[in-house]
């Protein structure tokens, strides 16, 4: 059955909540509105006020009762509205999230879920399109997880609200209506297993999120080129599945990492530093990396000259073929 | 031991100010008194119709698929007009997003607020013009950039009062706390105008703080905090003067809640029918700023066919020139990405920049 | 339009609430009945010797090289003590870096506070066994853990308060407003006790807010705002267990700020002499929480030289069990390093773990 | 004579004061006892209050209001008293600090330069040794410096303060007694230029900051091994000089990027992507990261099994050459 990301995320949120009633949903407008994207809709209806519940507008003081409610004994799963609105609880998120349970020796336990709706290409208005998983992927103590397809979005949800440590959940908003057919529930492969979303033998590229669907693009238009090309998902960055690319890499010799933030100290950076690491004599040339320029996120109608596409990924196929 | 400043002084009255009833009827209030002459009062009936209209063409315009989204102010017109209407030339104002009425009175071109809204650019007008800062949009953030301009302004003994405007949903963030007590310790000359709109986005009121009303809080930070009736632009212009004048006496800050309606959706995106009723949307209606002020301006004979004519007739001609600078408005330059960030930009931005200049020559050959 | 709450009766008293003055002399204050027993007198007494010893021994052991660092709690014993006391075993406390007379009357072991301070371990208790939260050095940030450990015992409508500490200058910072906002806003159980010892490191209350008092803050949240004498160990506990017993019954939070004063530098790498007079620690010197209650429970027969000498006897033995625990302690297991961050760690950690483990067997070797 | 970075870093801001009356100097605890580690010492017994002075505990206010008082025109020189307290400030930072000047398309420039003594090594508490440099660092429209030497601590911070963008500027606490021979006023490469400390042929110490000087320790040490260590400091991330990295690489052949920041999408990965990109074929070794583990900074009793070191370094060197 034709499910898209939205419905399986509500889903995910749903059956999870259905299963166990220390699960709480709360954030900004989450609960009688269902959120701006609706992916918490009817939460409240159907498991009521103290389950699902709106919030005052403060983004540190939803996550930093998040991490009371879990040292109480709830498992919080909290909304950020949108990518750009997660700073304001950077202190709680990288100072307590990440590193209480460390600090607590084992202690303290935080399984509190922070949802974040990501990334471009819905042509918004500033802040609502920004890509901050480099900088939660460098906070040691917080796993990193990010969905590209529907059945990925409802099991990997499921997995981080049943996992012991904080998630920070990246959902890719341009890929909310992405439709997949799938039966929910459903188990897709866990944390730190990346999936080759298809195999290939040319080249490879490597994704998560909502570059994976353009990576999937990317690689039907190269068959033109005569071109076979393997499409890796990451589907979580922490943990990050070195042997997975790894692999990967010695099938093709060639990777070309693709994300939607900029360039210059994004995660891309630190797949080609693993790669070059760990698989020196397979590399036949550069692992590239196509991103975002190194600029804040443009206005909505010049977006599509930042993002990165099918183009400029087939570009720097080519580039690092030729090599 | 014992507190430093009296606090009842500070708490405002249990009432909001309001000079003009919900039928039009004008009400002495004590220490409020009305001194604007009769041309001030066509100005704000004046800013009040063009906010209005301006706020519609863009909301037609966002229906066409023109705008990608846009946050509309309807029946939010007196609170914006009564109080930007305030200041001076010379004073500054740093709004949130909503704040299209407040923008014109300031002088600044709606087209460059639509152009955002659009998103041509991420901004369009340059602040120091019309010294009215660029919209910002993470919630309550600008607060804080009010209060360090004042504070600069107040080093240099230099006679101008800051305007800072946010919503009853801001109040809940972080950094409004913060910009009103630095304020507060600087004695900054600061006014901070909370437009209670009773929501934000579908979150009402009592959701949000159960403060007696917003206006007590100015109490945890050493300065008044008043309220006015923001659908009466008297009230709210009365209000928000003695706030400005307070700041210009380098009295330092003040609170100024302008209790109000947000009429439209929060933005073209939202629906509100999952979160309010009818009958609360009948009741503000009832409360409309313009009609009220209309039924007042000609009572006192102020509001002529003709001048009514005249003021008609400038909005439909702001409204069509938005139509035509904003509909089909090519996009702006790619290679500007490369422009603005730094004065002086990384090596890197070089190569990125002739990367794209490739790119778009080679699209368009082929 | 009009306020939905009583202001006044939120706001706090002239004066803070005193039962015992400096010279120890008991009075009555009305609303504020003193209902301890004498055991519980002496127990107050006890906790504050304890805590002075106890901090007495933590200032040595930095100064001999030690401990890296320690925020001393001399003069604060009557606010901490007084305080903590109010609550039940089954209530929880979330503390900021300077409450270790709190941690005492919680029954958490010092040694494991010093520890933090040694750097053995970032912290060494377990918050489950007395309820009391992990230190919090990030300023104001453990008031949102409250509260939302508060929420948590509301929703399950289980029979607890909430504990919260901390300090004037964090009243200054997002973190505590929030809390505040939340815990008014869920109606949690929650009192919010902040020690207001006059100053933030260098920074004097003046320099950090200009509201009457810090418990003016309240009413902008709409709870109850109350003040105490600080360095009265009786009125804190008073006033303290009004706000807890409130917060049982289920009224919801409220803010208390207990009056009092540092008398130690801000942490042993500060140097007050550069922003404080002698004077004034003159001042504050006669005030002293401890001398003041052992003048009162003479008076009242209820401190023979034989108690004293027993609690005197129970603090050196608290210190010598100090001096052995922390002196030359050595440093934990490096390879725990890797064992607490997560329940199931990344692949990574297994190829660093045993890069440090042969790292360090190899340095045994060579 | 002989300077430590804190005295330079304190004379900088006394020049930088004397020279231009914008400047102002503000934080918690900068003003009466002139910084926690000193360096605004005397600043407002010179200056008087406005221009130098504290503020109430708040760091997103600090940085908030040094948005404003720029827009006015000031030039605002703020601290973050340490590393771990500047994330309250982090939407003020990446939101408006770093995209406000792109945002104005050029109309409003913030030359604000947000101080940050940075970096573990001297047995702190927790919070106070932090290494948030790849954060900023990923923010496109900030630029990042961090001095290694007295000379630099002045030279770079005048450049800083004149800068019309705006800076964030890590200075290595533990090096704040590092002494240096020098006559101040100094000026020293400009931005974007990297420096070779120490010239060599065998492999290049690519580090910035605290790590210089163990850098340099490490080659010192090398020498019994027979090797000639060349130490190159980067000065500046953002701006990041890539040929500079790029010419010592085509020296020496091998190279190991060294940091205290956790490896896990550092600016170490930055580094070896880069090199990789632009200097593949003169690459005889993978290039190594050596930084601290992957998890929360430790206890100060811990912190020497967790920082980079001599040995671990001159561990790098030798598996990059043996492979
Ligand atoms: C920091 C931050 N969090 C969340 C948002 C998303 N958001 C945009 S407007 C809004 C509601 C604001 O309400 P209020 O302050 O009352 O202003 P109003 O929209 O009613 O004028 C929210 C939550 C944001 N823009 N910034
Ligand atoms: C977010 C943050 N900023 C700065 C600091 C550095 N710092 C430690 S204690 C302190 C002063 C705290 O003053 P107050 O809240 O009054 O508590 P007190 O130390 O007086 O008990 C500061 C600025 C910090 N720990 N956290
Ligand atoms: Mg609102
Ligand atoms: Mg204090």
């Amino acid at each position: 059955m034709a499910v898209t990301l939205a419905q399986a995320l509500n889903r995910a949120l749903h059956d999870a909540m259905e299963a166990d009633d220390r699960v709480v949903v709360y954030g900004e407008d989450v609960g009688r509105l269902g959120g701006v994207f609706r992916i918490t809709d009817r939460l409240q209806s159907r498991f009521g006020e103290r389950r699902c519940f709106d919030t005052p507008l403060a983004e540190s003081g939803i996550v930093g009762t998040a991490i009371g409610m879990a040292i109480y004994g709830f498992k919080p799963v909290v909304e950020m509205q949108f990518d750009g609105f997660t700073y304001p609880a950077f202190e709680q998120l990288v100072s307590h999230l990440a590193k209480m349970p460390n600090r607590s020796r084992g202690t303290v336990r935080l399984p509190v879920v922070v949802r974040i709706p990501f990334g471009g290409g819905i042509g918004a208005v500033e802040h609502h399109s920004e890509s901050p998983e480099a900088f939660f992927s460098h906070a040691a103590g917080l796993k990193v997880v990010s969905p590209g397809t529907p059945s990925d979005g409802y099991s990997l949800l499921r997995e981080a609200i049943d996992d012991p440590d904080p998630v920070i959940f990246f959902e890719p908003k341009r890929r909310y209506w992405l439709k997949e057919d799938v039966e929910l529930p459903c188990k897709t492969p866990g944390f730190g297993n990346a999936v080759v979303r298809r195999q290939g033998t040319t080249a490879t590229l490597i994704a998560y999120g909502p570059m994976v669907r353009t990576c999937l693009e990317a690689a039907s238009a190269a068959e033109e080129e005569g071109w076979d090309l393997e499409v890796l998902d990451l589907r979580t960055l922490v943990p990050f599945d070195s042997a997975g690319v790894v692999a990967s890499l010695q099938r093709t010799g060639h990777a070309i990492v693709v994300h939607e933030a900029q360039v210059f100290a994004g995660i891309g950076a630190e797949v080609a530093a693993q790669l070059q690491e760990r698989a020196f004599y397979h590399l036949e040339a550069p692992v590239l990396r196509v991103g975002g320029f190194d600029v804040p996120y443009p206005a909505a109608k010049l977006e599509e000259f930042f993002l990165p596409d099918v183009d400029r990924i087939l570009d720097a196929v080519e580039r690092a073929l030729s090599y | 031991m014992g507190s430093r400043v009296d606090a009842n002084a500070l708490l405002p009255p249990d009432k909001p100010v309001r000079l003009l009833d919900d039928s039009g009827t004008l009400h002495e209030v004590e220490g409020f008194p009305l001194d604007l002459k009769d041309e001030e009062l066509r100005e704000l009936y004046r800013f009040m119709v063009l906010s209005r209209r301006v706020d519609k063409q863009a909301i037609n315009l966002q229906r066409q698929g023109q705008l990608g989204v846009y946050a509309s102010l309807l029946g939010q017109e007196a609170a914006q007009v009564g109080s930007a209407f305030a200041l001076e030339p010379r004073d500054w104002v740093f709004p949130s997003y909503r704040e299209l009425g407040a923008a014109l009175v300031r002088g600044v071109d709606p087209a460059s607020i639509l152009h955002l809204f659009r998103g041509t650019w991420l901004s369009d007008h340059d602040p120091h013009e019309t010294h009215f800062g660029l919209l910002s949009i993470p919630i309550g953030t600008q607060a804080l950039h009010a209060t360090g301009f004042a504070m600069g302004a107040k080093f240099d003994d230099v006679d101008l009062v800051v305007m800072s405007y946010f919503g009853d949903g801001a109040s809940s963030e972080g950094d409004p706390h913060e910009a009103l007590n630095f304020a507060a310790v600087f004695e900054a000359p600061c006014v901070f105008v909370v437009q209670n709109n009773q929501y934000a986005i579908s979150v009402p009121l009592i959701s949000q703080t159960r403060a007696p009303t917003i206006a007590h809080k100015a109490v945890g930070y050493g300065m008044p905090g008043y309220r006015c009736d923001g659908n009466d632009v008297l009230g709210t212009y009365a209000v928000v003067r003695q706030a400005v004048e307070r700041a210009r006496r380098g009295e330092g800050p003040s609170l100024v809640e302008a209790v109000t309606y947000r009429m439209e959706a929060h933005t073209t995106a939202d629906d509100p029918t999952r979160y309010r009723t009818d009958e609360e949307l009948a009741m503000w209606k009832a409360r409309d700023p313009i009609a009220r002020f209309e039924t007042f301006l000609e009572s006192e004979g102020l509001l002529t066919a003709d001048l009514r004519q005249e003021i008609d007739d400038e909005a439909q001609a702001h409204a069509k020139r938005l139509r035509e600078e904003i509909y089909d408005a090519p996009h702006g330059d790619p290679l500007e990405l490369f422009d603005h960030p730094y004065v002086e930009p990384p090596p890197s931005y070089a190569e990125q920049r002739e990367f794209l200049r490739a790119e778009l020559a080679s699209n368009q050959e082929g």
